[in-house]
Protein backbone atom coordinates (compact mmCIF):
# COMPACT_ATOMS: atom_id res chain seq x y z
CA UNK A 1 0.00 0.00 0.00
CA UNK A 2 1.31 3.68 -0.71
CA UNK A 3 0.59 6.73 0.64
CA UNK A 4 0.51 10.34 -0.69
CA UNK A 5 -0.62 13.45 1.07
CA UNK A 6 -0.60 16.27 -1.16
CA UNK A 7 -1.38 18.36 1.68
CA UNK A 8 -2.73 17.97 4.78
CA UNK A 9 -6.57 17.57 3.81
CA UNK A 10 -5.62 15.20 1.30
CA UNK A 11 -5.48 11.21 1.25
CA UNK A 12 -4.44 9.56 -2.12
CA UNK A 13 -3.86 5.55 -1.65
CA UNK A 14 -3.81 2.66 -4.19
CA UNK A 15 -3.82 -0.74 -2.45
CA UNK A 16 -4.89 -4.23 -3.05
CA UNK A 17 -6.50 -4.47 0.53
CA UNK A 18 -10.29 -3.68 1.30
CA UNK A 19 -11.51 -0.59 2.79
CA UNK A 20 -13.66 0.89 5.29
CA UNK A 21 -16.49 2.94 4.88
CA UNK A 22 -17.09 3.77 8.19
CA UNK A 23 -13.19 4.53 8.60
CA UNK A 24 -12.97 6.74 5.68
CA UNK A 25 -15.80 8.43 6.74
CA UNK A 26 -14.99 9.45 9.94
CA UNK A 27 -11.68 10.83 8.73
CA UNK A 28 -13.51 12.78 6.72
CA UNK A 29 -15.90 14.31 9.47
CA UNK A 30 -13.48 13.99 13.02
CA UNK A 31 -12.93 17.59 14.31
CA UNK A 32 -13.94 19.09 11.31
CA UNK A 33 -16.83 21.32 12.24
CA UNK A 34 -16.47 23.59 9.54
CA UNK A 35 -18.19 20.79 6.94
CA UNK A 36 -21.67 20.60 6.74
CA UNK A 37 -21.52 18.20 3.58
CA UNK A 38 -19.67 14.94 2.81
CA UNK A 39 -20.63 13.48 0.10
CA UNK A 40 -19.43 9.23 -0.46
CA UNK A 41 -19.05 7.09 -3.90
CA UNK A 42 -18.05 3.21 -3.58
CA UNK A 43 -17.60 1.72 -6.82
CA UNK A 44 -18.23 -2.09 -6.45
CA UNK A 45 -18.12 -5.03 -8.99
CA UNK A 46 -21.30 -5.77 -10.06
CA UNK A 47 -22.43 -8.94 -11.95
CA UNK A 48 -23.26 -7.65 -14.90
CA UNK A 49 -20.93 -5.73 -17.53
CA UNK A 50 -22.17 -4.88 -21.20
CA UNK A 51 -24.38 -8.00 -21.66
CA UNK A 52 -22.00 -10.38 -19.49
CA UNK A 53 -22.18 -11.91 -16.45
CA UNK A 54 -19.00 -11.31 -13.98
CA UNK A 55 -18.02 -13.75 -11.48
CA UNK A 56 -14.82 -11.29 -10.55
CA UNK A 57 -12.16 -8.92 -12.39
CA UNK A 58 -8.45 -8.13 -12.41
CA UNK A 59 -7.37 -4.73 -12.00
CA UNK A 60 -3.90 -3.80 -13.56
CA UNK A 61 -2.43 0.04 -12.95
CA UNK A 62 0.91 1.57 -14.03
CA UNK A 63 2.28 1.94 -10.58
CA UNK A 64 4.24 4.92 -10.80
CA UNK A 65 1.95 7.10 -12.39
CA UNK A 66 -1.79 6.01 -10.56
CA UNK A 67 -1.14 7.96 -7.60
CA UNK A 68 -0.05 10.69 -9.73
CA UNK A 69 -2.18 10.86 -11.85
CA UNK A 70 -5.01 10.97 -8.86
CA UNK A 71 -3.07 13.53 -7.11
CA UNK A 72 -3.43 16.05 -10.04
CA UNK A 73 -7.57 14.90 -10.27
CA UNK A 74 -7.81 16.07 -7.04
CA UNK A 75 -5.53 18.86 -7.38
CA UNK A 76 -8.32 20.12 -10.51
CA UNK A 77 -10.95 19.15 -8.24
CA UNK A 78 -9.54 21.88 -5.47
CA UNK A 79 -9.08 24.27 -7.91
CA UNK A 80 -13.15 24.51 -9.27
CA UNK A 81 -15.15 23.74 -6.33
CA UNK A 82 -14.47 24.46 -2.39
CA UNK A 83 -13.66 21.48 -0.31
CA UNK A 84 -12.50 20.73 3.05
CA UNK A 85 -11.12 17.14 3.00
CA UNK A 86 -11.00 15.08 -0.16
CA UNK A 87 -9.72 10.86 -0.08
CA UNK A 88 -9.42 8.60 -2.63
CA UNK A 89 -8.93 5.04 -2.82
CA UNK A 90 -8.14 2.86 -5.38
CA UNK A 91 -8.00 -1.07 -4.98
CA UNK A 92 -5.79 -3.30 -7.57
CA UNK A 93 -5.25 -6.81 -8.19
CA UNK A 94 -7.98 -9.26 -8.30
CA UNK A 95 -11.59 -8.44 -6.76
CA UNK A 96 -14.44 -10.93 -6.24
CA UNK A 97 -18.17 -10.38 -6.89
CA UNK A 98 -19.79 -7.24 -4.69
CA UNK A 99 -16.07 -5.92 -3.79
CA UNK A 100 -15.11 -2.32 -3.05
CA UNK A 101 -13.08 -0.91 -5.78
CA UNK A 102 -12.68 2.38 -5.64
CA UNK A 103 -13.94 4.96 -2.73
CA UNK A 104 -13.89 8.77 -3.57
CA UNK A 105 -15.43 11.15 -0.21
CA UNK A 106 -15.53 14.73 0.26
CA UNK A 107 -16.20 16.94 2.96
CA UNK A 108 -16.86 20.09 2.50
CA UNK A 109 -18.89 23.56 3.58
CA UNK A 110 -21.70 23.21 1.43
CA UNK A 111 -23.35 20.63 -0.30
CA UNK A 112 -23.08 21.94 -3.80
CA UNK A 113 -19.55 21.84 -3.89
CA UNK A 114 -18.65 18.36 -2.69
CA UNK A 115 -21.29 16.82 -4.94
CA UNK A 116 -19.63 18.29 -7.77
CA UNK A 117 -16.05 17.78 -6.79
CA UNK A 118 -17.01 13.83 -5.96
CA UNK A 119 -18.48 13.10 -9.59
CA UNK A 120 -15.84 15.06 -11.48
CA UNK A 121 -13.12 13.11 -9.39
CA UNK A 122 -14.85 9.68 -10.37
CA UNK A 123 -15.14 11.12 -14.09
CA UNK A 124 -11.71 12.18 -14.74
CA UNK A 125 -10.35 8.95 -12.79
CA UNK A 126 -12.21 6.73 -15.21
CA UNK A 127 -10.75 8.82 -18.79
CA UNK A 128 -7.43 9.56 -16.94
CA UNK A 129 -5.92 7.77 -14.06
CA UNK A 130 -4.26 4.19 -15.74
CA UNK A 131 -5.69 1.45 -14.50
CA UNK A 132 -7.29 -1.30 -16.40
CA UNK A 133 -9.89 -4.06 -15.40
CA UNK A 134 -9.85 -7.58 -16.78
CA UNK A 135 -13.14 -9.45 -15.88
CA UNK A 136 -13.46 -13.08 -15.36
CA UNK A 137 -16.82 -14.53 -16.87
CA UNK A 138 -17.85 -18.22 -17.30
CA UNK A 139 -17.05 -18.29 -20.65
CA UNK A 140 -12.96 -16.97 -19.77
CA UNK A 141 -11.63 -13.55 -19.48
CA UNK A 142 -11.50 -10.54 -21.35
CA UNK A 143 -9.84 -6.82 -21.11
CA UNK A 144 -12.78 -4.31 -20.35
CA UNK A 145 -13.27 -1.80 -23.50
CA UNK A 146 -13.31 2.30 -22.40
CA UNK A 147 -16.77 3.42 -22.68
CA UNK A 148 -17.62 6.10 -24.67
CA UNK A 149 -20.00 7.60 -22.25
CA UNK A 150 -17.52 7.87 -19.97
CA UNK A 151 -15.25 10.28 -22.44
CA UNK A 152 -18.78 12.20 -22.75
CA UNK A 153 -19.11 12.70 -18.71
CA UNK A 154 -15.49 13.73 -18.60
CA UNK A 155 -15.55 16.52 -21.35
CA UNK A 156 -18.86 17.74 -19.96
CA UNK A 157 -16.59 19.57 -17.19
CA UNK A 158 -14.64 21.51 -19.42
CA UNK B 1 14.95 5.23 -23.32
CA UNK B 2 12.98 2.85 -21.56
CA UNK B 3 9.05 2.19 -23.04
CA UNK B 4 6.95 0.24 -20.28
CA UNK B 5 3.99 -1.66 -21.86
CA UNK B 6 0.20 -2.14 -19.99
CA UNK B 7 -2.84 -4.32 -19.86
CA UNK B 8 -3.94 -5.64 -23.29
CA UNK B 9 -0.98 -3.75 -25.22
CA UNK B 10 1.54 -5.68 -22.67
CA UNK B 11 -0.22 -9.20 -23.50
CA UNK B 12 -0.53 -8.36 -27.45
CA UNK B 13 3.05 -7.35 -28.17
CA UNK B 14 3.81 -10.01 -25.47
CA UNK B 15 6.25 -7.30 -23.82
CA UNK B 16 6.28 -5.11 -20.58
CA UNK B 17 9.50 -3.31 -20.85
CA UNK B 18 11.60 -1.86 -23.73
CA UNK B 19 15.08 -0.03 -23.29
CA UNK B 20 15.38 1.67 -27.34
CA UNK B 21 17.50 4.30 -27.46
CA UNK B 22 16.08 5.39 -31.38
CA UNK B 23 16.60 8.79 -32.59
CA UNK B 24 13.44 10.60 -32.43
CA UNK B 25 12.32 13.91 -30.91
CA UNK B 26 8.69 13.47 -30.27
CA UNK B 27 6.30 10.67 -28.99
CA UNK B 28 4.97 10.96 -32.58
CA UNK B 29 8.38 9.59 -33.93
CA UNK B 30 9.34 7.14 -31.10
CA UNK B 31 5.54 5.63 -31.77
CA UNK B 32 6.53 5.46 -35.69
CA UNK B 33 9.70 3.71 -34.74
CA UNK B 34 8.03 1.28 -32.53
CA UNK B 35 5.45 0.83 -35.47
CA UNK B 36 8.44 -1.26 -37.23
CA UNK B 37 8.28 -3.71 -35.52
CA UNK B 38 5.83 -5.95 -37.17
CA UNK B 39 2.18 -5.78 -37.77
CA UNK B 40 0.75 -6.22 -34.13
CA UNK B 41 3.21 -3.20 -33.47
CA UNK B 42 1.95 -1.54 -36.43
CA UNK B 43 -1.90 -2.07 -35.61
CA UNK B 44 -2.23 -1.84 -31.59
CA UNK B 45 0.35 1.50 -31.26
CA UNK B 46 -1.62 3.19 -33.67
CA UNK B 47 -2.94 6.76 -32.15
CA UNK B 48 -6.05 6.46 -31.08
CA UNK B 49 -5.86 3.21 -30.35
CA UNK B 50 -2.50 2.93 -27.52
CA UNK B 51 -2.76 6.08 -24.90
CA UNK B 52 0.60 6.95 -24.20
CA UNK B 53 2.25 9.23 -20.95
CA UNK B 54 5.89 10.50 -21.13
CA UNK B 55 7.26 10.64 -17.17
CA UNK B 56 4.16 9.15 -15.43
CA UNK B 57 2.36 12.14 -17.66
CA UNK B 58 -0.57 11.88 -20.05
CA UNK B 59 0.92 12.57 -23.26
CA UNK B 60 0.20 13.07 -26.94
CA UNK B 61 2.02 13.12 -30.35
CA UNK B 62 3.76 15.93 -30.10
CA UNK B 63 4.99 16.16 -26.69
CA UNK B 64 8.97 16.11 -27.09
CA UNK B 65 11.23 13.37 -25.63
CA UNK B 66 14.69 12.84 -24.14
CA UNK B 67 16.87 9.81 -23.39
CA UNK B 68 15.83 9.95 -19.97
CA UNK B 69 11.87 9.77 -20.22
CA UNK B 70 9.93 6.79 -19.23
CA UNK B 71 7.77 6.14 -21.94
CA UNK B 72 4.21 3.85 -21.50
CA UNK B 73 1.88 2.49 -24.00
CA UNK B 74 -1.23 1.42 -22.83
CA UNK B 75 -5.18 0.99 -24.07
CA UNK B 76 -7.79 3.57 -22.96
CA UNK B 77 -8.22 3.32 -19.58
CA UNK B 78 -11.14 1.29 -17.75
CA UNK B 79 -10.54 1.79 -13.62
CA UNK B 80 -13.10 2.64 -11.37
CA UNK C 1 -39.16 6.76 15.11
CA UNK C 2 -41.19 6.33 12.45
CA UNK C 3 -40.45 4.25 9.36
CA UNK C 4 -42.14 3.90 6.04
CA UNK C 5 -41.15 1.46 2.82
CA UNK C 6 -42.23 3.43 -0.15
CA UNK C 7 -41.69 -0.21 -1.92
CA UNK C 8 -39.15 -3.02 -0.77
CA UNK C 9 -36.00 -1.03 -2.08
CA UNK C 10 -37.33 2.59 -0.16
CA UNK C 11 -36.66 3.31 3.52
CA UNK C 12 -37.49 6.61 4.75
CA UNK C 13 -37.19 7.58 8.22
CA UNK C 14 -37.43 10.89 10.57
CA UNK C 15 -36.56 9.94 13.97
CA UNK C 16 -34.63 11.58 16.74
CA UNK C 17 -31.83 9.22 17.03
CA UNK C 18 -28.78 9.62 15.58
CA UNK C 19 -27.93 6.95 12.65
CA UNK C 20 -24.62 5.09 11.27
CA UNK C 21 -23.40 5.72 8.51
CA UNK C 22 -22.18 2.39 7.89
CA UNK C 23 -25.46 0.78 9.15
CA UNK C 24 -26.86 1.93 5.88
CA UNK C 25 -24.15 1.58 3.85
CA UNK C 26 -24.34 -1.98 4.51
CA UNK C 27 -28.08 -2.14 3.96
CA UNK C 28 -27.42 -0.26 0.63
CA UNK C 29 -25.12 -3.03 -0.55
CA UNK C 30 -25.83 -6.57 0.89
CA UNK C 31 -27.10 -9.06 -1.59
CA UNK C 32 -26.84 -6.32 -4.14
CA UNK C 33 -24.53 -7.33 -6.79
CA UNK C 34 -26.27 -5.52 -9.58
CA UNK C 35 -25.94 -2.05 -8.23
CA UNK C 36 -21.97 -1.00 -9.44
CA UNK C 37 -22.59 2.58 -7.89
CA UNK C 38 -23.38 3.77 -4.29
CA UNK C 39 -23.34 7.56 -3.11
CA UNK C 40 -24.15 8.98 -0.14
CA UNK C 41 -24.84 12.07 1.38
CA UNK C 42 -24.74 13.33 4.61
CA UNK C 43 -25.45 16.45 5.78
CA UNK C 44 -23.63 17.84 9.58
CA UNK C 45 -24.05 20.74 11.83
CA UNK C 46 -21.60 22.81 10.86
CA UNK C 47 -19.91 25.93 13.13
CA UNK C 48 -20.82 28.89 10.97
CA UNK C 49 -23.93 29.35 9.09
CA UNK C 50 -24.61 33.23 7.44
CA UNK C 51 -21.81 34.39 9.76
CA UNK C 52 -22.91 33.38 12.75
CA UNK C 53 -20.84 31.09 14.88
CA UNK C 54 -23.58 28.04 15.91
CA UNK C 55 -23.80 26.38 19.39
CA UNK C 56 -26.41 23.82 18.57
CA UNK C 57 -29.69 23.98 16.49
CA UNK C 58 -33.12 22.41 16.87
CA UNK C 59 -35.18 20.48 14.39
CA UNK C 60 -38.84 20.81 14.04
CA UNK C 61 -41.06 19.29 11.48
CA UNK C 62 -44.87 18.89 10.51
CA UNK C 63 -45.12 15.31 11.30
CA UNK C 64 -48.00 13.92 9.16
CA UNK C 65 -46.11 15.45 6.42
CA UNK C 66 -42.58 14.89 6.48
CA UNK C 67 -42.37 11.24 5.52
CA UNK C 68 -45.07 12.15 2.93
CA UNK C 69 -42.92 14.94 1.68
CA UNK C 70 -39.72 12.76 1.61
CA UNK C 71 -41.59 10.12 -0.19
CA UNK C 72 -42.69 11.65 -3.22
CA UNK C 73 -39.22 13.30 -4.02
CA UNK C 74 -37.90 9.82 -3.70
CA UNK C 75 -40.70 8.69 -6.01
CA UNK C 76 -39.40 11.63 -8.60
CA UNK C 77 -36.28 10.05 -8.30
CA UNK C 78 -37.18 7.23 -9.12
CA UNK C 79 -38.89 8.72 -12.44
CA UNK C 80 -36.45 10.10 -13.32
CA UNK C 81 -33.38 7.43 -13.00
CA UNK C 82 -32.58 4.19 -12.87
CA UNK C 83 -32.27 3.42 -9.11
CA UNK C 84 -31.64 0.42 -7.11
CA UNK C 85 -32.02 0.89 -3.70
CA UNK C 86 -32.64 4.22 -1.91
CA UNK C 87 -32.60 5.07 1.78
CA UNK C 88 -33.57 8.94 3.52
CA UNK C 89 -33.57 9.51 7.26
CA UNK C 90 -33.87 13.18 9.14
CA UNK C 91 -33.13 13.52 12.17
CA UNK C 92 -35.38 16.45 14.24
CA UNK C 93 -34.82 17.76 18.04
CA UNK C 94 -32.03 18.91 19.19
CA UNK C 95 -28.72 18.43 17.61
CA UNK C 96 -25.15 19.48 18.69
CA UNK C 97 -22.48 21.01 16.60
CA UNK C 98 -21.18 18.35 14.24
CA UNK C 99 -23.79 15.91 14.53
CA UNK C 100 -25.42 13.90 12.37
CA UNK C 101 -28.56 15.85 10.52
CA UNK C 102 -29.37 13.81 7.15
CA UNK C 103 -28.57 10.81 5.25
CA UNK C 104 -29.28 9.85 1.59
CA UNK C 105 -28.35 6.79 0.20
CA UNK C 106 -28.46 5.52 -3.43
CA UNK C 107 -27.68 2.32 -4.96
CA UNK C 108 -27.91 2.09 -8.96
CA UNK C 109 -26.02 -0.41 -11.39
CA UNK C 110 -24.57 2.90 -13.16
CA UNK C 111 -22.74 5.94 -11.07
CA UNK C 112 -24.01 8.94 -13.04
CA UNK C 113 -27.66 7.81 -11.79
CA UNK C 114 -26.74 7.49 -8.36
CA UNK C 115 -24.75 11.16 -7.94
CA UNK C 116 -28.06 12.63 -10.26
CA UNK C 117 -30.52 11.30 -8.00
CA UNK C 118 -28.77 11.71 -4.20
CA UNK C 119 -28.22 15.43 -5.48
CA UNK C 120 -31.92 16.06 -6.29
CA UNK C 121 -33.29 14.37 -3.69
CA UNK C 122 -31.11 16.80 -1.52
CA UNK C 123 -32.09 19.92 -3.60
CA UNK C 124 -35.53 19.26 -3.18
CA UNK C 125 -35.92 18.13 0.46
CA UNK C 126 -34.14 21.57 1.11
CA UNK C 127 -37.14 23.11 -0.45
CA UNK C 128 -40.42 20.57 -0.08
CA UNK C 129 -39.82 18.62 2.75
CA UNK C 130 -41.19 20.41 5.83
CA UNK C 131 -38.61 20.73 8.40
CA UNK C 132 -37.36 24.12 10.11
CA UNK C 133 -34.10 24.74 11.81
CA UNK C 134 -33.55 27.09 14.63
CA UNK C 135 -30.04 27.85 15.31
CA UNK C 136 -28.59 28.40 18.86
CA UNK C 137 -25.46 30.88 18.44
CA UNK C 138 -23.57 33.38 21.46
CA UNK C 139 -26.00 35.59 21.07
CA UNK C 140 -29.30 34.02 21.33
CA UNK C 141 -31.55 32.15 19.10
CA UNK C 142 -33.24 32.40 15.66
CA UNK C 143 -35.27 31.27 13.17
CA UNK C 144 -32.96 29.95 10.14
CA UNK C 145 -34.04 31.77 6.32
CA UNK C 146 -34.51 29.52 3.50
CA UNK C 147 -31.64 30.60 1.12
CA UNK C 148 -32.24 31.43 -2.46
CA UNK C 149 -29.40 29.35 -4.10
CA UNK C 150 -31.28 26.57 -2.31
CA UNK C 151 -34.56 27.34 -4.47
CA UNK C 152 -32.32 27.92 -7.58
CA UNK C 153 -30.91 24.27 -6.66
CA UNK C 154 -34.09 23.13 -6.76
CA UNK C 155 -35.35 24.57 -10.09
CA UNK C 156 -32.41 23.89 -12.09
CA UNK C 157 -33.74 19.93 -11.95
CA UNK C 158 -36.89 20.77 -14.29
CA UNK D 1 -61.20 22.46 9.31
CA UNK D 2 -58.14 21.95 10.81
CA UNK D 3 -55.43 24.49 10.32
CA UNK D 4 -51.69 24.36 11.85
CA UNK D 5 -48.73 26.47 12.07
CA UNK D 6 -45.26 25.82 12.50
CA UNK D 7 -42.18 27.18 13.50
CA UNK D 8 -41.76 30.73 13.37
CA UNK D 9 -45.23 31.36 12.36
CA UNK D 10 -46.41 29.24 15.57
CA UNK D 11 -44.58 31.30 17.55
CA UNK D 12 -45.16 34.71 16.47
CA UNK D 13 -49.03 34.19 15.87
CA UNK D 14 -48.98 32.05 18.90
CA UNK D 15 -50.74 29.72 17.92
CA UNK D 16 -50.15 26.02 16.39
CA UNK D 17 -54.08 24.59 15.94
CA UNK D 18 -57.08 26.71 14.94
CA UNK D 19 -60.41 24.49 14.55
CA UNK D 20 -62.62 26.82 12.15
CA UNK D 21 -65.60 26.98 9.52
CA UNK D 22 -65.20 29.57 7.92
CA UNK D 23 -67.56 29.68 4.15
CA UNK D 24 -63.82 29.52 2.15
CA UNK D 25 -63.82 27.47 -0.92
CA UNK D 26 -59.97 27.83 -2.19
CA UNK D 27 -56.73 28.27 0.03
CA UNK D 28 -56.76 31.61 -1.08
CA UNK D 29 -59.84 32.82 0.70
CA UNK D 30 -58.74 30.75 4.02
CA UNK D 31 -55.48 32.99 3.68
CA UNK D 32 -57.60 36.23 3.28
CA UNK D 33 -60.24 35.00 6.20
CA UNK D 34 -57.37 34.32 8.74
CA UNK D 35 -55.50 37.59 8.15
CA UNK D 36 -58.34 39.48 8.96
CA UNK D 37 -57.45 38.27 12.93
CA UNK D 38 -54.91 40.92 13.48
CA UNK D 39 -51.96 42.80 11.94
CA UNK D 40 -49.42 40.29 12.63
CA UNK D 41 -52.00 37.63 11.04
CA UNK D 42 -51.82 40.12 7.97
CA UNK D 43 -48.29 40.46 7.82
CA UNK D 44 -47.34 36.73 8.53
CA UNK D 45 -49.85 34.71 6.03
CA UNK D 46 -49.35 36.89 2.93
CA UNK D 47 -48.65 34.81 -0.14
CA UNK D 48 -44.98 34.67 -0.45
CA UNK D 49 -44.40 34.46 3.24
CA UNK D 50 -46.22 31.96 3.96
CA UNK D 51 -46.12 28.47 2.46
CA UNK D 52 -49.25 26.30 3.33
CA UNK D 53 -49.61 22.51 2.65
CA UNK D 54 -53.83 20.89 2.36
CA UNK D 55 -54.26 17.55 3.71
CA UNK D 56 -50.01 17.71 4.06
CA UNK D 57 -49.27 18.36 0.39
CA UNK D 58 -47.75 21.57 -0.35
CA UNK D 59 -50.33 24.10 -2.08
CA UNK D 60 -51.05 26.83 -4.04
CA UNK D 61 -54.13 29.52 -3.67
CA UNK D 62 -56.16 27.99 -6.22
CA UNK D 63 -55.98 24.46 -4.27
CA UNK D 64 -59.63 24.05 -3.40
CA UNK D 65 -60.38 23.37 0.18
CA UNK D 66 -63.50 21.30 1.86
CA UNK D 67 -64.67 20.85 5.46
CA UNK D 68 -62.63 17.74 6.14
CA UNK D 69 -59.26 19.09 5.02
CA UNK D 70 -56.49 19.80 7.13
CA UNK D 71 -54.62 22.76 6.74
CA UNK D 72 -50.90 24.02 7.44
CA UNK D 73 -49.21 27.28 6.99
CA UNK D 74 -45.83 27.50 7.74
CA UNK D 75 -42.35 29.35 6.86
CA UNK D 76 -40.11 28.57 3.24
CA UNK D 77 -38.90 24.75 4.60
CA UNK D 78 -35.37 24.88 5.93
CA UNK D 79 -34.35 21.33 6.56
CA UNK D 80 -31.41 19.06 4.89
Amino acid sequence: MAETHTNNADFIAVQNEDFCLAAEYAKLCENNSSDGAVVTFTGLVRDLNQGQRITSLTLEHYPAMTEKALREIVHDARNRWQLGRVRVIHRVGKLALSEQIVFVGISARHRGDAFAACEFIMDYLKTRAPFWKKEQTENGEHWVEAKASDQQKAQQWK
Amino acid sequence: MKVLFFAQLREVLDCDTLVVEPEVNTLAELRAHLQQKGELWQEYLAEGKALAAVNQTLANDSTPLSEKDEVAFFPPVTGG
